[in-house]
């Protein structure tokens, strides 16, 4: 019987998941843009585009570019805020089977929390935090990158509501672990990483940035392997589960992130590319552990043999 | 949602046919979910490079220019390597699209349709023109294409098979019709509704005109793009009400726009 | 006049290049390798591969491996050896007219002291500090993401010889404009950024990593957004040269980097892949030059405009 | 260093001929300066992708199969993807190769030259063949094959225009020849140099077996290469004398290497 259908379903604290495929935010729109390619009953979970107090219009375009395998975004957090969410678009996806997480970010601490409780009244199954968007001046990077500021809006989100809370960390620090471990402390159910990588690409024939706000966050292949050694290297000190992100596009880089010791993983930059990827993975998942004779996707969760 | 409702698709398509000259490619696609749903003015995204290449990784955007029985035809210019990759495909070979995606042009019978293009701007013109008169049988429908030159004076053919249309050119170099701009070829007084997609200055300038003379006016807006569906926010851009209600999104909320909801 | 030979020459402090292109240490071997496929009079500059004080084995295999648009190396830093490099290596090289950079690496600040001393009584044009290296388990990274660390190396190595002193910075920190900072005070001549960023990769059937060393450094394409990046934040930051590094290929992203702020560029990766690369590359920027009706070189340096 | 004592090239090669049977391919290519100057046991390093792409990076070795008349010839096995792009690459289109790389066969004339080939490393003993035949004219040759099954047994033709040699084969599934593996092939006594190319476990027996029987052997080995050419020091392998010594480089040292060296 296992091997007919292998156990998909992972579990992040008490939160069960159907399986371990989740999308990112910020590539995944607020879930119904992908119906059409996607049944949006067969994910693990659907994490929704990253949801402010108040509307922001984002950054000036352009606010795309393609890199060598990757691209840099500048989005700069655009998202319809709280209320918005909460009334109209949170009622849309509501009725699929996947997990629905919403993740939020914050200029400042009040802000995390009263995301964190108005979130709480809701039907959704998770919050990610967002403490590691480069792109906003304020707030965005220092909370990331400073392991006493993750740890302060870790603990207020904690205290402000009780959904599983997962705290979502950035590349563009010098010990990544410690910021896990101070998320971990401060009350985190679970740690995502890793955000993207600043860059920047600049136009040669006009001499400016390509992107309006100089700069931008790199998402895609080109990224997978600092991701990985970052889930890796985080997966050993903590023991939290890990939700690892970064680059995954296929079925063989999501068992790479697993064997590293991702619980779970995002599909971001890849959906955009390929809506239907994420959908396909659940399903090339299924697949893999058949043909390997895996009952479980748990003989995975890192297995790496150094 | 049960698939029979749904309206965009991801397939693989074979090549019915492939041709290039002077770095201008037409391309027509057996594609027959999409060219179902599609409706003129929308857009496709093409994966350009070979399935197992990251490189080029995103999607380029194509307006469906041709549209009947099952297939869909595009017609592109070769300006970077994505391009220049899709024009090394023969018929035959498979190509990975996503679409219809976007707003198409909004369609009301009308004393007469004005179709205004300018260089790779035309491509979308053809499929409009043929719903044009298959909508409204009656309706005159005048074309006024401009271009740099002759070689890059696209899709001429594709009117001359619809009936009750007239066709004007002009051309930078004067080597075909008019020698000047297009939006010359306006005439005086507007009857009707015009479609305008070319360059940014063209477009601005037959929006003016248009409202300067009565007329509404749509226009067919191009960015950068990383998804085309709506998924990533990434091609904002700025309508006159933006800061009431922030930017607009070329891939969802266009890319056809009413030309007094971007210029006023 | 001008325009029929547009300047190209560039200089790091006193010291005077033929040409911005230089080639990446560890990546063009001991120079010689590349004499039938590039012109060894013609370059601005060969960095040679990083040489400690005594030889090193470096890491077991597997070494390399493809990543998308990149590479991981887990190289460790093999070399021959200061004295076979100074008696057997270096009067190979030191005949062609490109300039000669010699990178090093210390286990210990003695280490670094006694490696600029001995190549001070050499002729070669500079010494390269690598305080960067993420494949060595002592030393290496320590050095290069404290501030304080990174101060001391180069004021020791400052202290020890007369020639230009280039330190080459580690893209795996927080600030790296900090570092540059530190390093500028410390008394750099300049610094050059950035090395290879520490990545990871699986082999989902074996289910070990794919380097014998499990993590490795990143190069190539995949890597050039961050690199321009950080050039641009260290450049606006500092007074000393920027020497630019990262997935350089195309004369376009040689001006990339010129215009962030780069005063001259080093060729890594691509050298691997096109051994031509680098000898391209000077008469690609001068063709760039006169075709953009430039007169020197100087005209882009910086130049980005925000 | 002048132009004239060249022996490295880095060139974009006209493709003669590609032909594909079982993801077993065969390329011939237009290379005057890379044939001239090669040796057998060399190889060169191809890019597989599209010049514009830099997905997949890294260029792929192959070993020199053939060497005449200013072209080269390659046989490969489909494996991965910059595999399976050079199967699609068709005659008349161009493909960029560095070489000759590494160190080919060291030959001295013998009372018999044994040539032992398993798999894919069938592939560089035409040319080993051809160039003892022009060397050492009454030498005689001893061809041993092994491979999976019949379809994996390559290379047969090429010797058959080789005069003084025997060809004698062993396939896993006995579908050509003996039934079992190739080292069972070498003679009880062998009068001469063994030349091993294959899978590493049959390059140890063969190993083995020669030195056993007290003949010189060389074998052709195979590591991840980034550079092919001594740059990157990536293709690092143990010796006998690595505690002296440090690593060999495949790329450099080898690929081929006396079996000694190796494998006491
Ligand atoms: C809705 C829409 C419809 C279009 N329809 C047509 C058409 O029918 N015929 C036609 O020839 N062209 C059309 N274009 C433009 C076409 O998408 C670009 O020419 C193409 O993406 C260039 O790809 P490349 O790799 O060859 O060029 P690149 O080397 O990537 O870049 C060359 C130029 O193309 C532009 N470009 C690159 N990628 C994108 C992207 N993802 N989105 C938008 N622009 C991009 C860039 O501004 C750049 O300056 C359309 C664009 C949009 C947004
Ligand atoms: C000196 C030498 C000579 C060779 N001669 C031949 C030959 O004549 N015919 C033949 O069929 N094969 C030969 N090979 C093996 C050939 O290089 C690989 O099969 C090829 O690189 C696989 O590329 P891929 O992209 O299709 O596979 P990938 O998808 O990249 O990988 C498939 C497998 O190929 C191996 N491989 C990938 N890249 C390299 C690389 N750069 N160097 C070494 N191994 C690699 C990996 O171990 C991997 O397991 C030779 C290898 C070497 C080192
Ligand atoms: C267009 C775009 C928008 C994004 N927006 C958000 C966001 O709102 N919140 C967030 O935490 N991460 C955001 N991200 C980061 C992704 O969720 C993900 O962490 C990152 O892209 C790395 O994964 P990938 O390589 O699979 O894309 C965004 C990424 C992209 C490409
Ligand atoms: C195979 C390899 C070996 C390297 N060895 C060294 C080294 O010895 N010392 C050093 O400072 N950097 C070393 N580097 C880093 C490069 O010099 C360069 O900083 C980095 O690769 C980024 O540039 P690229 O993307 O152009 O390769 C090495 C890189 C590679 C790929
Ligand atoms: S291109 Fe992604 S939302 Fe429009
Ligand atoms: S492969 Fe680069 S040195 Fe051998």
């Amino acid at each position: 019987m296992a091997l007919d259908s292998p156990e998909l379903s992972v579990s992040i604290g008490n939160w069960q998941l159907q399986n371990p495929i989740m999308t990112a935010s910020g590539t995944f729109g607020y879930g119904e843009e992908f119906a059409d390619f996607v049944d949006l009953d067969s994910l693990g979970g659907m994490v929704l585009k990253g949801i402010s107090l108040f509307p922001k219009n984002g950054n000036p375009p352009p606010r795309v570019v393609e890199t060598s395998c990757g691209m840099l975004n500048a989005i700069g957090l655009e998202n319809v805020g709280i209320d918005k969410f909460i009334n109209e678009k949170l009622p849309r996806v509501s009725r699929y089977k996947s997990a629905i997480v919403v993740n939020i970010l914050g200029d400042s601490i009040d802000e995390y929390r009263e995301l964190a409780q108005r979130l709480n009244d809701t039907d959704i199954d998770a919050i990610e935090v967002n403490i590691s968007c480069p792109n906003v001046k304020k707030g965005g990077v220092a909370f990331g990158t400073d392991h006493k500021m993750a740890y302060e809006v870790t603990r207020v989100v904690r205290q402000s509501c009780s959904k599983p809370v997962i705290m979502k960390l950035t590349p563009n620090v010098t010990d990544i672990a410690a910021i896990a471990q101070a998320v971990e402390e401060g009350g985190a159910d679970a740690v995502s990483l890793i955000n993207t990588l600043l860059g920047m690409a600049i136009d040669v024939k006009t001499r400016r940035p390509r992107l309006a706000n100089t700069v931008g966050g790199l998402s895609g292949p080109a990224i997978k392997p600092v991701a990985l050694r970052m889930v890796w290297q985080v997966a050993r000190k903590v023991s939290i589960p890990v939700i690892g992100i970064g680059g995954i596009t296929t079925v063989e880089d999501v068992v790479e992130f697993l064997l590293a010791g991702a619980s779970a993983v995002q599909v971001g930059t890849a959906n955009l590319v390929n809506p239907q990827t994420s959908g396909q993975l659940v399903e090339e998942l299924a697949d893999y552990l058949k043909s390997n004779n895996m009952a479980s996707v748990h003989e995975l969760i890192g297995a790496m043999e150094v | 949602m049960s698939k029979a409702q749904k309206i965009q698709f991801q397939i693989d398509a074979h090549i019915v046919d492939s041709q290039c000259a002077n770095d201008i490619c037409t391309l027509v696609l057996q594609a027959p979910e999409i060219a179902r749903t599609a409706v003129s003015g929308q857009f496709i995204m093409v994966a350009t490079g070979d399935e197992k290449s990251h490189d080029p990784l995103l999607r380029r955007p194509f307006s469906i220019s041709q549209c009947a029985n099952g297939t869909i035809g595009l017609v592109y210019k070769v300006v970077g390597r994505g391009t220049k990759l899709l024009s090394k495909m023969t018929a035959g070979q498979k190509v990975n699209l996503v679409g219809p995606l976007g707003k198409g042009f909004k369609l009301h019978s009308q004393k007469k349709h004005y179709l205004v293009g300018g260089g790779m701007g035309i491509a979308p013109l053809p499929f409009l023109a043929a719903t044009l008169r298959e909508k409204f049988p009656d309706d005159p429908i005048a074309v006024l294409l401009g271009a740099r030159n002759r070689d890059e004076l696209i899709c001429l053919d594709d009117f001359e098979e619809i009936d009750n249309i007239t066709v004007a050119c002009a051309t930078d170099d004067g080597s075909v019709g008019y020698h000047g701009l297009v939006p010359d070829l306006l005439p005086g007084k507007i009857n009707g509704t015009v479609y305008c997609c070319g360059p940014w200055p063209m477009m601005k300038a037959v929006a003016a005109i248009s409202r300067q003379r009565g007329a509404a006016c749509q226009v067919s807006l191009e960015t950068m793009m990383a998804c085309g569906m709506g998924a990533c926010v990434g091609c904002a851009i700025q309508g006159v009400d933006f800061i009431e209600n922030g930017y607009l999104h070329v891939c969802k909320d266009g890319p056809i726009f009413e030309a007094e909801k971007i210029w006023l």
